[in-house]
């Protein structure tokens, strides 16, 4: 069962127009960057793109929007830190060429864990009496109220992995663990870029964070270089 | 509204060591940007553990030079350096014991705080970007943290009231303030109102009322911060 | 119910060999106890992993002797070992992992099947024990897998069919199965109704037919079983 | 931060009659005997238990029973494997000295999950149509139809770990893993017996499988010596 893709370009090379895709990654930690870059190569188009920031840190995101590849986006963090300066994404929002959907971070991912375990839905305590709340459903359980959240199952999901086996089993690094394992088991495809690839019987079984069930693909790629902060 | 000179009570390092102050040994603590960054500096050496809600637990100081690792960052985007007994784990992981309840102590910023206890942080009506912002982790951690507490100064820098009876901008969480720590003040949020318990060295009660829009509650023993 | 005298059929582990032989290579199987157990002898050297529901995947054969490890068993409580590739996690993660459709072939037992694909496989009224049994795993995997197997011998020990229109028995899930492989035959349950598509050598469709209560459609391409 | 217990017994002192506790364990695997045969000693009576099985292959749940500290019991596999054969659980059960909540093994653990992560209640597709389903509100989500199980915390959980430093994380082994993470999670007080108690800074962060703020108490234990087995 050898999952190993020779390059990121093979990797993406099927992926649909209108596809929706998981990005690992929270901000500049444990983005897919390579993957990204070979989607705007491949150039597939209306796409939804699931992720926490959409192209703040994680840049490479922003060559999917200036490529008018994107047509949706669920996110946590859509836009730039400071008001007064305004992303290509935010800028695309602004004149309707995109829609956007946004969840407290917890609910966030929460709803691709719920899809990825098979569930349909849950309750939450998160986002009650904000925003958030508009239009959704409440229940009062044990005199606290919640709100309903729906799973969500994306159809790809792309991965930035420390070491990777050919079976796909994925050990992250430090915080660039983050959305990925939650994005790798929530989508129908996931796609892993890794810095090592191993064989099989190389990781200990006891520490593996993602295990390669949930992987489809894996590719080898070198350690981005990567410039920490989000005001860039 | 208001348009009172504007009081300077203590600096920001001030009011993050008052708000350290608070948190006792043995704490699990979540502290958001602005003010409470600089909480970290005074709980160095303290036996209280930070969680960055990034995924990681037993958070050090800002990593500088060899130490920085692009794989070790806070939810700031800022590198950071782990301490030992640290732990790397997901997002959802990292969401999920927020909303779970066992960060014993969330201290955020806020542009306003009400005098329910709710609060908002997220998102500036005017700021053109309507119901979609950056929301963030602060709903997760407003909701599940113990202990609730914001850190913020005590009016705008066009001097506005942010301590209000209800909130105008658009809510992080309602009902969940225990206690706000300001450059003139500490109130801590009750079922029956805003209690004033301290006042920042020169600042009289009488200050505070002033750029506070609910009335206080003057605690039987208000007394001076003690830092 | 029947009383006419039992047909052999073939035994039990060619049953498992025939149910090896429809699982492609690449695929994730989960085996439930009894005849499923048996596939994995057939199943060893080709490129198919076994998960277990305790938070295993990549299951080699069953320890014996100096591989026993306490800390190392299958969700039956039979000491395994691990092949390369392994990977240990939580039984919530590996439950949730059976729920997702990760699982590309489920192979269950069961005491009854219905020709609308329910089956029944965790209580047997008259047990004493009411609606209170050992669940198991069985009902996540049921409504999960990809594909669900049942593999079983055709009737009772009594000669009671197992293979009914409805089952009376309490159920695990309605409407998942997939493919019914016993000691007479290979079974595909359909939208139509149960096609019969392969004889055990020596088994006559008539004879399927007499310990099966549904009506069967006997398949255009009807043959015997090839192992 | 230093979590430690001199043993056993002073780490169960304090459970009141009443309480809820769930075991971590399945079948012989991972199972905390040693504070379990600390509670039978200790005696608190009343006791809600939550376990994958009530007294088969973790034999030492059988004190409780035997004792009648156990009122009720929220499990997945109750009884022995054989009809023929009852266990002390199923005896009372039948004499009407205790009650019983069975769940499917996901549901089962995925409430605790639930509970430990702050929701109130999720929609799962188990057991829609079965006797699981009765008496609860079902749904139906993207036309597939799910029930609503609701989340549960107990007071204390009893969790088997392989390694443990003195701030409460741990490194489970193999399939000693199974239950124990998240019976943690969702305890308000989770009590760790480990067979290696290590300092801070001993074990690979990345590798932690249950971090410290999960975790009241630690005591030291050694590694049980157990017959593999659940027909003895």
């Amino acid at each position: 069962m050898n999952k190993l893709f020779p390059n990121v370009d093979e990797a993406v090379a099927d992926i649909p127009d209108g596809s929706s895709i998981a990005f690992g990654g929270f901000f500049t930690c444990g983005s897919p960057i390579f993957l990204t870059e070979a989607l705007a190569r491949q150039g597939a188009k209306n796409l939804t793109i699931v992720s926490q920031t959409i192209g703040v840190g994680n840049w490479e995101i922003n060559l999917l929007i200036n490529n008018h590849q994107v047509k949706h986006a669920i996110c946590n963090y859509p836009f730039a830190r400071s008001v007064s300066k305004m992303s290509p994404f935010e800028k695309q929002l602004k004149a309707g060429e995109v829609s956007c959907e946004v969840y407290p971070m917890g609910t966030f991912i929460e709803k691709l864990r719920a899809g990825g375990a098979g569930l349909g839905a849950f309750y939450t305590p998160t986002g009650v009496g904000t925003v958030v709340a508009k239009g959704k459903e409440t229940r009062l359980i044990n005199g606290k109220e919640y709100l309903l959240e729906y799973a969500y199952r994306p159809d790809y999901a792309f991965i930035h992995a420390w070491k990777a086996d050919t079976l796909g089993n994925v050990i992250f690094n430090k915080t660039a663990q983050n959305y990925n394992p939650e994005m790798a088991k929530s989508a129908r495809i996931a796609i892993v870029e890794a810095e090592n690839v191993l064989e099989p019987g190389q990781m200990d079984p006891n520490a593996i964070h993602l295990p390669g069930i949930y992987v489809k693909r894996v590719v080898k790629v070198d350690r981005p270089k990567i410039k920490i902060g989000i005001d860039g | 509204m208001t348009t009172k000179p504007k009081l300077e009570g203590i600096p920001r390092e001030m009011i993050a060591l008052r708000v350290a102050n608070e948190i006792p040994e043995g704490s699990y603590v979540n502290l958001g940007i602005g003010i409470p960054t600089l909480i970290s500096n005074w709980i160095e050496g303290r036996d209280i553990i930070i969680e960055a809600e990034i995924g990681m637990l037993n958070v050090g100081a800002f990593a500088e030079g060899e130490q920085i690792d692009q794989d070790c960052i806070n939810a700031s985007c800022q590198p950071v350096v782990e301490l030992p007994g640290a732990s790397y784990f997901s997002d959802c992981e990292s969401l999920s014991m927020l909303r779970g309840g066992f960060i014993d102590y969330a201290v955020l910023g806020a542009f306003q705080v009400s005098e329910k206890g709710d609060f908002a942080g997220w998102n500036i009506p005017g700021s053109g970007r309507g119901d979609t912002g950056n929301i963030g982790g602060s709903m997760d951690l407003a909701v599940g943290a113990k202990n609730v507490f914001i850190a913020m100064d005590h009016v705008t820098t066009d001097g506005e009231f942010k301590i209000l009876k209800n909130c105008s901008y658009p809510l992080t969480a309602k009902g969940v303030i225990k206690k706000i720590f300001t450059n003139l003040a500490v109130i801590d949020v009750t079922d029956k109102g805003l209690v004033l318990r301290e006042l920042a060295p020169g600042i009289s009660a009488e200050d505070v009322q002033a750029v506070t829009e609910p009335k206080l509650i003057i605690s039987a023993d208000l007394k001076e911060m003690e830092m």
